[in-house]
């Protein structure tokens, strides 16, 4: 009992949130899936009769009860099964796998160079606001938010790419395949092509990241414990890296968690500039062609990266916080 | 070192806050002393400037607050002027404090034996478990039930008093020679309040710790403060042994003081009442900063500043004595 | 003399007469949780079986320390709370019987209430008049802008407060000041009975002084009843005729002041009294009473006080102690109703 | 009795309704907000930028050289012709011209009017929607909050652009392909207001939960004052402050998200171009050169965009009440 019926019973919560998540998230690509244009229409040619289309609407189960419908839309997706996109007549997870490990890859180094880089600016620039590198940051960060996504892609472009000629403008470079997955990580011109889409996608949460740390930092350099802590005496390096700087990482955990999880979906963005072949170029070209199972796919699939995501960041906010740990009993009550 | 050298000596403070419509005086030329030993009650209303003179002396004040004029001598040496990094090591070795609030002065995050321990060892040789022990001891002498199973729990697991204990704890870890403490008690529950306030006094006389004590109750100073100073709208308008301020108080703020707290067993219909408020620091008048809620105000307050001189049994900034 | 705080008086000259009143409140932990940690529905029980009377034109005071469910009472009152159980009868009109805003609104006019922080009780983006006129506008006691300019400029005056403060924001004002203008605006609807919870426990003792004068002043000229709610026993002394100590939800005591100080009788109100600071005996060293208020969603058995209490014995333990008549009042002790209790060292 | 006498006549009321705009403009400039905006220069810079380029939008068909949709004005000769400091043939295009012989500065001035239109207007949507659910949830909890709040959580993990995608694609799906780019500019402003109303509730939830527990709230409940009444009355004036905050970067946000989504091909069709629509076109002549067709309307869409956060910024320190 105690604690770890507290942490069960969190965690528990927490996957049963996963899990609504999830349905209400596959309830809506259903929906598109069904009622967004005629699938029947997508399927077969323009010569074919109407009581042959009829036919294959009863034999496709799309005149069963929508309930049904949903029911085996969901055993379907739980089998890994997304259906055949209309526009290349493959099968959609076929399709997304052979995309996934791009987007990955890119979102990976923009994620963890947008950490590396956002928390330390963000702890500097609280630290000591009124030093010009914080203001150099401050700058940078300001820019971070203001210059669109693709303007950025499209300025590395002109500039390392049409002027100096340094670095590939498109694509991936060169892949190797390991197992199933084809990873751009290990061949120079892999390496090279990655640079400017990951600096592209991690720059805008760069920022947010050390916006956020900033304003923590300050936050949290307030409050009476700081105070107390330099009153006992304690040398700056352990009040701003043993007591701010934890107190900072709560809040900062969840919502970098969160916005990490976008970094999946801000990659069409930057895919689409560097026509860099992954996941949120195919959605993107799904978009404009009404690709149904394709659109629909993808939405499940980025709301899975985020439940996962959101899960684990929950369960370090918990390791941070003892607070949460308590038992809910002791809180105290209001006269 | 003389014998007689008074522990912590306040000559003409000043403490500034510049804003943008000029320059904000927060304290305005006081000067006070505490000796080895002894309880000095700082009483006055919120804003008087007590709590910012307490900040003043760990080398606390927040910008843009700052020191203007005037010193501040630990053992007849300066500490007002030193740099960073020497006052971090007089604060909490010479000089510890106890805030308001102890239920934000803990950081949640953190077990006490953490904070306890890290206090320790910034300011001593000790070994991590020669630390932990003198921990150990440090939550036995302060009240603490059970000590050794509490020494691992945090914050949040204390209920408010037991906080204070800990705060108190953490302020006299490595046995300060003076504490300052920052309304210690205005944050608890009267029945608590009382067992802190013994608490404290108990601890400082067995160490010998002096103790600067910060707050607007004049009951804890009665019973707690061997000398008062009284402030008001940023100066000193009354000093003098704690018997003689409560009892044969000169400064008619003082008396009116007194008068309006009320009292269990005299029976009245009325509190004696001061009229008006404490001026704003933007809107502190010439002259004596008494001087609009004055009952015996005379030309020469509203014209000249007086100064603290002895009258009767206290120091009195008063032009009536 | 009456104190009227039985619960069975039989002719009523009462203001308010509060029955039996109960607040609990639902603290429970989320229902995963109790399933996973076999733990109970938790009921915060606030206000537990609370009856007193106050008669018109008297203050009676409730005091307590935190916790004690004091603000809940007043809260009840007033209406901010529903309550769990009980009534309140105000002149014999029980409030439960009034449905709907219609309903309540004679008595809501006549019954009013004064807030602790002066900061957070009045709303910073209206200006002083338009706050004091609120009340006036509600219960449509005057009509026209000239009859409601009057009536605020008198009302800020009654309080103290120049005519042409009524232009200003509150921000602009002292913490007493501000106070000045709560009044005001409690006393716009011409109310007779005020509930005042921790009036002036936010303000510096010299402005503390004024408004407790002030209160007692309005309180002889337009007759008002007061419930006042603090947690000081010296300004509860001040300013009652009846004062009840609650502990844990519960009435403890409920005397006469005169009675209740002279010679208190329930041992948790002689620990309050020994805890006010006495400024005739300077420097005098309190042996504090150990223990602290125990939580109240887990109240100890019996005499929620036993824990702390130096005559508990078993009884004590076990049995709920209910009050009983004495000298001036009501007492709810087995030590007293046992003739164990020690003569008070004052008295 | 005089006395009597003037109790029957209607005194003039003290407050009337000009006195008290007179009384709050001189407490507004007298006040620390303005003051705070007159010691920032940066942001003083940032308001006048903002206010040229509003201005600049609102009067397009007066201040542009040319009108970039009058398809009888250009001249396909003048298609490619440089910025006019890089240009020699002194053809006088400002900013140079695009393929079809366009001005570019005109079409930029153009463009910036149809991001503001849609910035502002699903800005609007946003907020109307975010602080009705707000309020909803901060004064009734319980149930109501609940739903509202798990709505919120799970649209918050979509980010606003994978919505507003997804919308358009529906929207094309639903709609035949000829009728699409009549009701684009309709559709991008239901779609990124719809991503956006998350904020405002959140924030409104949250300061209405504060204010609700405050107080003068209750002095409100006590008198009997509908709860409605309260609602409007006392709490959304209160309320006001983070509001406005996160409209300014809301703006910035959706101008931003236009231009995206157009610039990804889903938003402003080429006939009534964006900013971003025009980075779209210009972007297909990097590689070739005429780098001026991509550059200047982005630049100008960063302009704006800074401006107005760098106001939004300000407005965020000045309004914090911690931060004085």
């Amino acid at each position: 009992m105690g604690t770890m019926g507290v942490m069960a019973a969190f965690v528990l919560r927490r996957i049963f949130q996963a899990i609504i998540v999830m349905l209400v998230v596959s309830l809506l690509a259903f929906v598109m899936f069904t009622f967004v244009g005629d699938p029947i229409a997508q399927m077969v040619g323009q010569d074919t009769s109407l009581a042959d289309r009829a036919a294959l609407r009863d034999r496709l189960g799309l005149n069963d009860p929508i309930i049904l419908q949903y029911a085996r839309y969901l055993g379907n997706v739980v089998q890994g099964d997304f259906g055949i996109s209309f526009r290349t007549a493959r099968r959609v997870d076929v399709l997304l796998a052979e995309r996934m490990p791009a987007t990955l890859e890119l979102a990976l180094v923009a994620a963890l160079y947008a950490l590396l880089a956002g928390v330390p600016m963000g702890v500097y620039t609280g630290l000591y606001p009124d030093r010009w590198l914080s203001r150099v940051f401050q700058a940078v960060s300001l820019a971070g938010i203001s210059l669109p996504t693709f303007f950025i892609g499209i300025l590395l472009i002109l500039f390392f790419g049409v002027v100096l000629g340094w670095l590939p403008t498109f694509g991936r470079g060169q892949t190797v395949q390991v197992g199933w997955w084809s990873t751009g990580l290990l061949t120079v011109s892999g390496l090279k092509s990655l640079i400017m889409p990951a600096f592209t996608l991690g720059m805008f949460q760069l920022t947010l990241i050390m916006r956020l740390v900033r304003s923590e930092m300050l936050e949290v350099l307030r409050t009476d414990y700081i105070k107390f802590a330099r009153a006992r005496g304690l040398s700056n390096r352990a009040v701003h890296f043993g007591h701010a700087l934890k107190n900072t990482l709560v809040p900062v955990i969840t919502i970098t968690g969160l916005q990490l999880g976008s970094l999946i979906a801000f990659a069409i963005i930057t895919e689409t500039v560097f026509q860099w072949p992954g996941m949120g170029l195919l959605f993107l070209q799904a978009i404009q062609f009404v690709d149904i199972p394709v659109m629909s796919t993808y939405l499940i699939l980025v709301a899975a990266f985020f439940v996962v995501i959101n899960l684990v960041v929950d369960l370090l906010y918990y390791a941070v916080d003892p607070r949460l740990r308590m038992d809910s009993s002791a809180a105290g009550a209001t006269g | 070192m003389a014998a007689n050298q008074p522990l912590l000596q306040v000559n003409n403070l000043r403490i500034e806050f510049p804003n943008r419509r000029g320059t904000l005086v927060a304290v305005d030329d006081i000067s006070l002393h505490i000796d080895p030993g002894e309880v000095l009650g700082v009483v006055g209303e919120s804003g008087a400037g007590k709590s910012l003179t307490g900040a003043a002396i760990i080398g606390l004040l927040e910008p843009p607050g700052r020191i203007a004029g005037g010193e501040i001598l630990l053992d007849g040496r300066r500490i007002d002027n030193l740099p960073y990094e020497q006052m971090r090591r007089i604060r909490g070795k010479e000089i510890g404090a106890i805030f308001q609030d102890p239920l934000t002065s803990l950081n949640p995050l953190y077990k006490i034996s953490r904070q306890l321990v890290e206090t320790i060892q910034t300011h001593t040789d000790m070994s991590a478990t020669q630390a932990r022990n003198h921990a150990l001891d440090l939550l036995d002498s302060v009240g603490i039930p059970a000590a050794s199973e509490r020494l691992d729990a945090y914050p949040h697991e204390f209920s408010g008093g037991m906080r204070q204990r800990v705060v108190i704890a953490l302020a006299l870890a490595v046995n300060p020679r003076l504490i300052i403490a920052d309304e210690p008690t205005t944050a608890l529950d009267v029945s608590i309040q009382a067992q802190i306030i013994g608490l404290l006094r108990r601890l400082c006389r067995d160490h010998g710790t002096a103790v600067m004590l910060v707050t607007h109750d004049m009951g804890v100073i009665a019973e707690t403060a061997d000398r008062v100073a009284v402030m008001y709208a940023g100066r000193i308008a009354e000093v003098g042994p704690v018997e003689a301020v409560v009892k044969d108080a000169r400064h008619p703020y003082t008396h009116g003081l007194m008068g309006s707290i009320p009292a269990v067993g005299h029976h009245v219909e009325r509190l004696t009442q001061i009229d008006g408020a404490m001026p704003r620091l933007t809107e502190i008048p010439p002259g004596c900063a008494f001087n609009p809620r004055c009952p015996k105000v005379f030309d020469k307050c509203l014209a000249e500043r007086p100064d603290l001189r002895p009258a009767g049994r206290t120091d009195v900034s008063c032009w009536l004595y | 003399m009456t104190i009227a705080a039985a619960p069975t008086t039989p002719h009523d000259s009462a203001k308010l007469r509060v029955h039996g009143l109960k607040r609990y409140f639902d603290v429970s932990a989320p229902w995963l949780n109790r399933v996973l940690e076999g733990r109970k529905r938790q009921l915060l029980k606030a206000v537990d079986d609370i009856s007193f009377a106050i008669e018109p034109g008297k203050t009676l005071s409730l005091v307590g320390e935190s916790g004690c469910g004091k603000s809940t009472v007043a809260r009840c009152i007033v209406g901010l709370y529903r309550p769990s159980g009980g009534s309140i009868d105000f002149e014999g009109v029980d409030l439960a019987t009034l449905r709907g805003r219609a309903a309540q609104a004679p008595i809501r006019r006549r019954m009013q209430m004064i807030f602790q922080d002066p900061f957070a009780s009045l709303n910073p983006r209206w200006r002083v008049f338009d706050i004091i006129a609120e009340p006036i506008r509600a219960f449509r006691l005057l009509r026209g802008a000239g009859a409601i300019q009057r009536r605020v400029d008198e009302l800020l005056g009654q309080v103290g407060l120049a005519a042409r403060d009524g232009e200003k924001y509150p921000h602009e004002f002292s913490g007493g000041q501000r106070q000045r203008i709560s009044i005001a605006r409690a006393l716009a609807s011409n109310p007779d009975f005020l509930v005042c919870d921790e009036p002036t426990s936010a303000l510096d003792v010299s402005v503390q002084a004024q408004i407790l004068n002030l209160m007692k002043e309005l309180q002889r000229e337009l007759g008002l009843t007061y419930l006042f709610i603090s947690h000081d026993l010296s300004v509860v002394y001040h300013m009652s005729d009846t004062v009840g100590v609650m502990y844990l939800g519960r009435l403890a005591e409920i005397r006469s002041a005169a009675d209740l100080f002279s010679e208190p009788q329930h041992p948790y109100t002689r620990l309050l009294l020994e805890t006010i600071p006495d400024l005739d005996v300077i420097g005098r060293h309190r042996e504090p009473l150990a223990g602290e208020v125990p939580s109240p969603i887990n109240p100890p058995s019996g005499c929620t006080f036993h824990p702390r209490c130096p005559l508990a014995n078993e009884r004590c333990r076990a049995e709920r102690p209910e009050l009983q008549p004495t000298a001036g009042g009501f007492v709810a002790c087995h030590a007293v109703a046992e003739g164990r209790l020690p003569p008070h060292p004052a008295s | 009795m005089t006395k009597a006498v003037s109790d029957d006549l209607e005194i003039e009321p003290r407050l009337t309704p000009a006195r008290r705009l007179v009384d709050g403009l001189r407490r507004f400039f007298d006040g620390d907000i303005w003051h705070s905006f007159k010691s920032s220069r940066i942001t003083v810079v940032a308001t006048v930028i903002t206010l040229v380029i509003f201005l600049a939008a609102l009067f397009a068909p007066l201040v542009s050289p040319s009108n970039p949709y009058d398809l009888a004005t250009l001249n396909l000769l003048d298609a490619f012709t440089a910025p006019v400091w890089v240009d020699d043939t002194g053809a006088g295009f400002l900013l140079g011209t695009d393929d079809q012989g366009r001005d570019m500065l005109s079409a930029i001035i153009f463009g910036t009017r149809v991001s503001l239109l849609v910035g502002f207007a699903s800005i609007f949507f946003a907020m109307v929607i975010g602080i009705s659910l707000g309020l909803l949830s901060g004064y009734v909890g319980g149930l109501t909050d609940a739903v509202i709040m798990r709505i919120a959580d799970i649209q918050l993990s979509f980010p606003a652009i994978l919505i507003a995608l997804l919308i358009d694609g529906v929207v094309r799906g639903v709609l035949p392909s000829d009728r699409h780019n009549d009701v684009a500019v309709w559709v991008l402003i239901f779609a990124i207001g719809i991503s956006n109303w998350v904020q405002f509730a959140r924030t409104v939830r949250g300061s209405c939960m504060v204010e609700r527990n405050k107080e003068y709230v209750q002095a409100a409940r006590v008198i009997g004052i509908h709860p409605i009444v309260i609602m409007l009355r006392h709490v959304l004036p209160n309320v006001m402050g983070p509001v406005l905050v996160i409209a300014t970067i809301g703006l910035a946000v959706a101008v931003l998200t236009e231009a995206t989504l157009s610039f990804l091909g889903v938003g402003m069709p080429p006939t009534r171009p964006s900013l971003g629509t025009l980075v779209n076109t210009g972007q297909n002549f990097l590689a070739s050169g005429e780098w001026w067709i991509a550059v200047f309307p982005g630049l100008a869409l960063a302009t704006l965009v800074l401006a107005v956060n760098l106001l939004g910024d300000w407005l965020r320190d000045a309004l914090n009440p911690k931060l004085r």
